[in-house]
């Protein structure tokens, strides 16, 4: 086991040396990074991505936080364009929001990488697809409840309407788990504000209004997590009961994973391989290459003790596999995005 | 008995803008922004240079417009908190009338009525019905938010026409230089700092926030007086909503999140007090500066959201903690 | 046209009217302050407002100045019936008041203030300082009043404050010119100018309403008088037809034999209280006295002389620079009013409603404060026995309340003011302070103050009372000490105390 | 009437010794609301849901006890929300250090009632306003909690009494319900019949006049900041035992519900006046709307709309009230 593993530690090395050679020509002294809400553990898990691509790349990647405030995210991009950044990753609080600022910089030449979601005027993106994450998700989901719930699948979805991309990831779980069990249902639509505590609370609301639900689906791990919770708390068993959560960010799912025994399947978005991806089309904007407007980033629904797979923890520190997880394909193209929401 | 003749001619009714800038109450903070700027010119390479100096003034100018209308709702003895939500508010009206009649005038004529409303409203329930404008402004936070996410449906609203002279009105600069936006609060800042100090408007909110009673034995109808300083409050946090709307190209639901803390702050920074008739718009405004420099050198200086939070809640207790210390001093 | 401010109207009838007020009647909760008053004034005559304290003075003036609507009566001015429902219709009318609270905006400047009802303006209408600057400092040199334009007014000594309130009313064009005590903190010069400038007034065809208790004053300045008391019109005649005597008898009424009702017999006892050397930041300067059990020690001096402050820094309320407080023989730490409470000493402040009151508040939650921990057992109150104490305090002082639940707000002043000084007795204390006792307080319930702090005394308690009220300084005190300017500038034994002795070391 | 301050007490506690007008309206609504939400949506009565909403009030309830006593005292703190979130983490993170619940709760109290103390002495001894200085607060404790930890504090120690703590039931009755409880009638005994309680009416509602009768006015606010404090601790451990993990991320406008209820509950924002047994009918209004906007499945944009309507509408009638009163 011990070899295996130093084994593939040995490629991953030869791995990352070989895509490394491949940008040998040239790199960027500074990449600016705003991000939407650095405090949020995805995206320090992007960051950490971010910081350790470059490492290995040899520069240097500095990190603006917007807090969840559009307005000081276009500032952190005014500051760092003024600082004379050589490419530009932002994140955006709302997709809406940044088309001036897109314009702006095209106007001075400078290259922008995009993390998240479309936005009209981009030059390229990279992009988990939240609709096919809740997607494959919903699938699994869909497989245990034939299998363990009896074939019947009422979902609660602790959602948050307010971003497109946490809808997606709803939509897709309940077309998803469709496919296995076509009468599956959404008895509650909720908006846990993403949050734990306003999760919970709402979903206590929600299951004393009909407590007659077998699945519970969070667009993050907060979400998952709060809805699990309520259920505990209303005094429910956890025997007939599914949790799935999105993200796969922290240690909570893995956490609950181990302790819940509700808790199957999280549908795993590999932050640290979006930062690292995000910094590969950096590197190629700043060399003026041809980048496809839309790069996926790859996700994947782990079951039970799938998480293994990925990432191992050692007390609070939790380390990716990155063989693995650059082994997880990516599709070209989400199967729906912001845009199909707005039809 | 306290008259030296060297205070009395700097007293307040000497008019000459070098004079009303640099009264005695707002050396100190002209004296702390220099600090802050000088302080990070030296930490950070980046920090001064034209560009950056012009950027914060630009990122400040939202912030500088909203607060001097709620300073002069403070000096007049009430709080205004709505604007945080209506600068989201006005965005609505502004990018729906553009983009069915392709017109700015119209957009921000839709955008100033929705504010005049909202100050009609506060104004009305704090002025004339009596109820704290604290709960008041609370309130229509709350209403103004939720009513933003329920017409959107928590969605941003695009620009669809994508007017040239609505992007240049938050993102151009003059001669390549000065951000529009930054021109735009500078002007509001010197035609309220005129009316407060050189119109009988400006003086009745200094007596009314002064004290109440004495304006109304002056003849004001300090209910009124009140009630237009909210109008004036939503209309400029109005312009506020519209800078910031062109700075994001779109109505977004979730813009000025925050933003009446931040507003407030910065205003009782700058040593306006909450408990009226005492302040200056400039102090408001220098109040904005300080909190803006700060922000963005904390940011070169790469310190993460976490420290130039915990950073600013210091500074705010130290710099108001000193303030009232001067007060209370003979 | 404010320089010409001062040139006789040419509009004003002579033989009208100025003002005729008639049948005007006010209630507050609890007290009837005027019942069918009536008021004439002609212009370019000075008519004397007098009365005692809550006679109704104030309450007149403020109807007139659109403070208050009346309840009952009409107002007409030069012949023509009018509403005065706020102060601006006042000042429409030609109304100028000049106030005995100080009506001024303390962060503005002198000149600032004196036109703040409307302020001269340049072409383009905005304000026009420089105007406002030189038209003040003409106003003062034409009036003589040494006030610097360019001050803040909340620096100014109380003084000048009051001169600047004087020559606001002046400023503008007025048909009629109220001075509420307008000489209570002035020095007898700066009266003579007040009066020269009352007679240009009144030159110039504006009726002026003068209001004082000083009939020394009122005998020069004034043409007729008219008398108020307990709210209602007493009489209304020319200055020639009364004497001091006839004066006071239409005031003070069948009372003036026991307003104060003097039981004391008995000589003081020990030293109660002892200061000496005190000075503060802000107005004292090397104060020293004592105050002996069983004595009421009454101290007088103008308005600004430095009596609150006194009150203030003896109960531990304000802070002191130098100086030493002993209370029966324990030094006071300065500043600290929870051990200055605990050994004895308590003010009863001059401002109820800013010090005294908790206005929301029952009348039973106001009157057990200070003594509140001598209910407790345990940290828990006894309401019980808490009720039956602040019952038999209601009894024995007579409060007027429904119940003991009552907000304090709606009771009468006299009222309040019972509650407030059983708050202290049923606290039991050594010394009180009380800082101007009867203000805003009706002549029925005065006397009954008057009678409680007598009795206080006869119990043993050193009374020290700051008072403007002479008759009430000369009818109670044992002894009086006079302040002036933050000093104390002199002490007379009862015997020796007169009214001329008094106010010249008050002026000095 | 006989005051809206501190009922009269009557021999016997009757129910006119717990109300007052402003409650009657505010018990009115309540009925309303429970009937008109019930009618529609019959859920609304299940045992379930009723735990649900007593769950949900007694966070707030919690908090609220304190907050009542800081604005009856005439100060108000808003910090609270920034605090419950990152003592929650400080609690779960000394019991995975410590395995122990008494250590770990005693850590969540020290550091919330540290959190009070310092918000008091910054309000008493810097004289602050308390509005702004806990604004500050807020922004130290919101950085502060990212630079002591960067995600959520997970549960290791799996220890069965501290999950008990939120998730628990004593019979049917869930434990913190019943914490809830006990802090409410202890805050009610203190605020209503203590020397302490009676003080910080006094304080609030005249602080010149509490100070000339020899009350220590900085030290009772200094105490009411520690005390909400405290109770703040309280519910931040509850809210790490129901979450079973301490998050950061937590308690993102708590200050400004827990404020809202006890206004609605007719406490006087100048101070001197309220009541607990109002402070409780508020946070059941909110929450009850809170949990009917759910239950009726109504848009939840809503949950932010009602609740400041009701306040103003609530503030309102309160002056129309008082101002009849007076005549």
């Amino acid at each position: 086991m011990r070899k295996l593993l130093i084994g593939l530690l040995a490629t991953s090395a030869v791995a990352v040396m070989v895509t490394g050679s491949a940008f040998a020509e040239k790199m960027p002294k500074k990449v600016g990074y705003v991000v939407n809400y650095a405090t949020h553990e995805w995206y320090q898990n992007v960051i950490k991505g971010m910081k350790d691509r470059a490492a290995q790349l040899g520069f240097e990647v500095e990190v603006k936080d917007a807090n969840l405030d559009a307005a000081k995210q276009i500032a952190a991009a005014e500051d760092f364009m003024s600082q004379g950044v050589d490419v530009l990753i932002i994140t955006p609080v709302n997709e809406d929001a940044v088309v001036p600022l897109l314009r702006r910089a095209k106007q001075e030449n400078m290259p922008i990488v995009l993390e998240g979601n479309p936005v009209k005027g981009m030059t390229t993106l990279v992009a988990i697809c939240d609709y096919d994450t809740g997607y494959h998700a919903g699938v699994e989901a869909g497989k245990y409840a034939k299998e363990h719930l009896g074939g019947k699948a009422k979902v609660m979805n602790v959602g948050l309407p307010l971003l497109s991309a946490t809808v997606l990831r709803s939509n897709g779980f309940m077309d998803g788990i469709k496919t296995e069990v076509p009468d599956a249902v959404m008895v509650h639509d909720l908006d846990g504000g993403g949050n734990p505590d306003r999760s919970f609370e709402v979903s206590a609301a929600a299951l004393a209004q009909n407590g007659d639900v077998n699945v519970i689906y969070g667009i993050n791990d907060s979400s998952s997590l709060g809805g699990l919770q309520a259920w505990k708390a209303a005094g429910k068993s956890q025997d007939d009961l599914l949790v799935v959560g999105t993200g796969g960010e922290g240690l909570a799912f893995i956490n609950a994973i181990e302790k819940e025994p509700s808790y199957k399947i999280e549908a795993a978005m590999f932050p640290e391989k979006v930062g690292f991806t995000a910094i590969d089309a950096a590197v190629k904007l700043y060399n003026k290459e041809e980048v496809p407007s839309w790069i996926v980033s790859p996700t994947t629904p782990m079951l039970g003790d799938g998480w293994k797979k990925y990432y191992s923890v050692d007390g609070n520190v939790r380390t990716i596999n990155w063989d693995a997880v650059n082994a997880v394909k990516a599709p070209d193209k989400c199967m729906k995005t912001a845009a199909d929401l707005k039809k | 008995m306290p008259q030296s003749p060297s205070l009395s001619a700097s007293g307040s009714a000497s008019p000459g803008l070098a004079r009303i800038l640099f009264r005695r109450s707002e050396i100190g903070l002209v004296v702390a922004l220099l600090a802050v700027i000088l302080f990070f010119a030296l930490a950070s390479d980046t920090f001064l240079t034209v560009r950056n100096l012009t950027n914060v003034l630009g990122q400040a100018s939202l912030a500088m417009i909203a607060g001097v209308g709620v300073a002069i709702v403070f000096i007049s003895g009430e709080v205004d908190v709505s604007v945080g939500s209506l600068v989201a508010a006005v965005a609505i009206p502004l990018i729906t009338v553009m983009n069915a009649t392709e017109s700015l005038a119209l957009g921000i004529a839709a955008a100033l009525a929705l504010g005049l409303c909202v100050g009609i409203v506060n104004g009305f329930l704090a002025a004339y019905l009596g109820i704290n404008s604290l709960i008041t402004t609370l309130g229509t936070l709350f209403i103004l938010r939720g009513g933003v996410y329920l017409y959107t449906g928590q969605k941003a609203i695009p620009d669809d026409v994508m007017l040239e002279s609505f992007f240049q009105l938050g993102n151009g600069r003059l001669f390549e230089v000065v951000p529009y936006p930054a021109l735009i609060a500078f002007a509001l800042l010197l035609v309220f700092a005129y009316v407060m100090r050189h119109r009988t408007f400006g003086r009745k909110v200094y007596a009314v926030g002064g004290n109440p009673e004495v304006a109304r034995l002056a003849g004001y109808d300090v209910k009124r007086v009140k009630f237009t300083c909210f109008i004036i409050s939503s209309l400029l946090a109005t312009v506020s909503g519209i800078l910031l709307a062109s700075r994001l190209g779109s109505a977004v639901h979730v813009a000025g999140l925050g933003f009446e803390f931040q507003v407030v702050a910065a205003v009782v920074l700058g040593g306006v007090s909450l408990s009226g008739g005492v302040g200056s718009l400039f102090g408001a405004a220098l109040g904005v500066l300080i909190l803006s420099f700060l922000s963005n050198g904390l940011g070169m200086l790469d310190l993460a959201t976490e420290w130039q939070l915990v950073i600013t809640g210091f500074i705010i207790i130290a710099a108001v903690g000193f303030d009232e210390w001067k007060r209370r001093q003979p | 046209m404010h320089a010409e401010t001062l040139t006789r109207n040419e509009a004003i009838p002579l033989d009208v009217p100025a003002l005729a007020m008639r049948g005007i009647g006010k209630r507050f909760p609890g007290v009837v302050a005027l019942d069918g008053v009536d008021l004439t004034l002609m212009p370019g005559k000075v008519h004397a407002l007098m009365g005692e304290n809550g006679a109704g003075k104030s309450t007149l003036i403020k109807i007139l100045a659109g403070v208050y609507g009346k309840d009952s009566g009409t107002i007409a001015i030069g012949g023509v019936e009018t509403e005065l429902k706020t102060p601006r219709d006042a000042l429409k009318k030609g109304i100028k008041v000049v106030f005995q609270e100080i009506a001024l905006i303390s962060e503005f400047t002198v000149a600032e203030n004196i036109f703040l009802e409307e302020y001269p303006r340049r072409a383009d209408g905005s304000i026009a300082w420089k105007t406002i600057r030189a038209e003040a400092k003409a106003l003062f040199d034409r009036i003589g009043f040494a006030v610097d334009p360019a001050a803040r007014t909340g620096d100014l000594p109380v003084s000048q404050q009051q001169m600047v309130e004087i020559a606001r009313a002046l400023a503008h064009e007025a048909k009629i010119v109220v001075m509420d005590e307008p000489t209570s903190s002035l020095t007898p010069k700066e009266v003579e100018l007040l009066f020269v400038v009352i007679r240009r007034l009144t030159a110039l065809g504006i009726a002026v309403v003068y209001v004082s208790h000083k009939l020394d004053e009122v005998f020069e300045i004034s043409d007729t008088v008219t008398v108020l008391r307990d709210g209602r019109h007493i009489s209304t005649k020319p200055i020639g037809e009364h004497t001091h005597d006839s004066l006071i008898h239409d005031m003070i009424g069948r009372r003036i034999e026991n307003l104060f009702p003097r039981s004391r017999t008995g000589s003081a006892g020990k030293v109660a209280l002892s200061v000496e050397g005190l000075s503060t930041d802000t107005k004292l300067k090397d104060v020293s006295f004592e105050a002996r059990a069983g004595e009421v020690l009454g101290f007088f001096g103008l308005m600004g002389a430095g009596r609150t402050e006194l009150a203030k820094a003896i109960v531990g309320y304000d802070p002191i620079r130098t100086g030493r407080i002993t209370i029966d023989g324990t030094a006071l730490k300065p500043h600290d009013t929870r051990t200055a409470v605990s050994l004895g000493i308590g003010l009863l402040t001059e401002d109820r409603k800013l010090e005294g009151l908790m206005l929301e508040l029952p009348v039973q939650q106001n009157m057990s404060l200070a003594a509140l921990s001598s209910f407790a057992k345990a940290g828990f109150v006894d309401e019980g026995s808490e009720r039956s104490a602040v019952q038999s305090f209601v009894d024995r002082f007579r409060v007027k309340t429904p119940s003991l639940f009552q907000p304090i707000k709606n009771l009468s002043g006299g009222n309040q003011q019972k509650v407030l000084l059983a708050r202290w007795l049923m606290r039991g204390l050594k010394v009180i302070v009380v800082d101007e006792p009867t203000r805003g307080i009706d002549v029925g319930a005065k006397s009954e103050i008057f009678a409680l702090i007598d009795r206080l005394a006869g119990e043993g308690l050193a009374v020290i009372m700051m008072t403007s009220e002479m008759p009430e300084l000369l009818g109670l005190s044992d002894r009086i000490a006079v302040m002036a300017e933050g000093r104390l500038t002199a002490t007379f034994s009862r015997e020796e105390a007169t009214q001329e002795r008094i106010l010249n070391a008050a002026i000095a | 009437m006989t005051t809206d301050t501190l009922p009269a007490r009557k021999r016997g506690v009757s129910l006119s010794a717990l109300t007052d007008n402003s409650q009657i309206v505010l018990i009115g609504l309540l009925a309303v609301l429970c009937i008109g939400i019930s009618l529609a949506a019959p859920q609304f009565y299940s045992p379930d849901n009723a735990i649900a909403i007593l769950r949900q009030c007694a966070l707030v309830l919690i908090v609220a006890v304190g907050m009542t006593m800081l604005l009856v005292a005439g100060e108000v703190d808003l910090s609270v929300g920034a605090s419950l979130a990152f003592t929650g983490c400080v609690a779960m993170d000394v019991t995975n250090r410590t395995h122990s619940v008494v250590l770990g709760a005693l850590a969540a109290l020290a550091f919330s009632g540290a959190v009070g103390l310092f918000n008091g002495l910054v309000v008493t001894r810097l004289k602050i306003n308390s509005l702004i200085a806990t604004i500050a607060t807020m922004m130290i404790l919101q950085g502060g909690v990212y630079l002591y930890t960067r995600e959520a504090v997970q549960n290791h120690h799996l220890l069965d009494a501290f999950t008990a703590i939120g998730a628990g039931y004593v019979g049917p009755v869930p434990i913190p319900v019943i914490i809830a409880a006990v802090i409410f009638a202890v805050g009610y005994v203190t605020l209503r019949f203590t020397l302490f309680g009676r003080y910080l009416y006094a304080v609030g509602a005249n602080l010149r006049a509490a100070r000339l009768s020899g009350l220590r006015a900085e030290r009772l606010k200094l105490l009411a900041f520690v005390i909400t404090g405290l109770l703040v601790g309280v519910a931040g451990l509850i809210l790490a035992s129901l979450m079973n993990a301490g998050q950061p991320t937590a308690g993102r406008g708590f200050e400004l519900t827990v404020i809202a209820a006890v206004i609605l509950g007719g406490t006087s924002l100048a101070g001197g006046r309220g009541t607990l047994f109002g402070t409780l009918l508020g946070v059941l209004v909110l929450k009850i709307v809170d949990n009917g906007i759910i239950i009726l499945r109504w848009n939840q944009d809503l949950q932010m709309v009602v609740p400041g309507l009701v306040i103003i509408l609530a503030t309102w009638l309160d002056i129309v009230r008082r101002r009849n009163d007076a005549r």
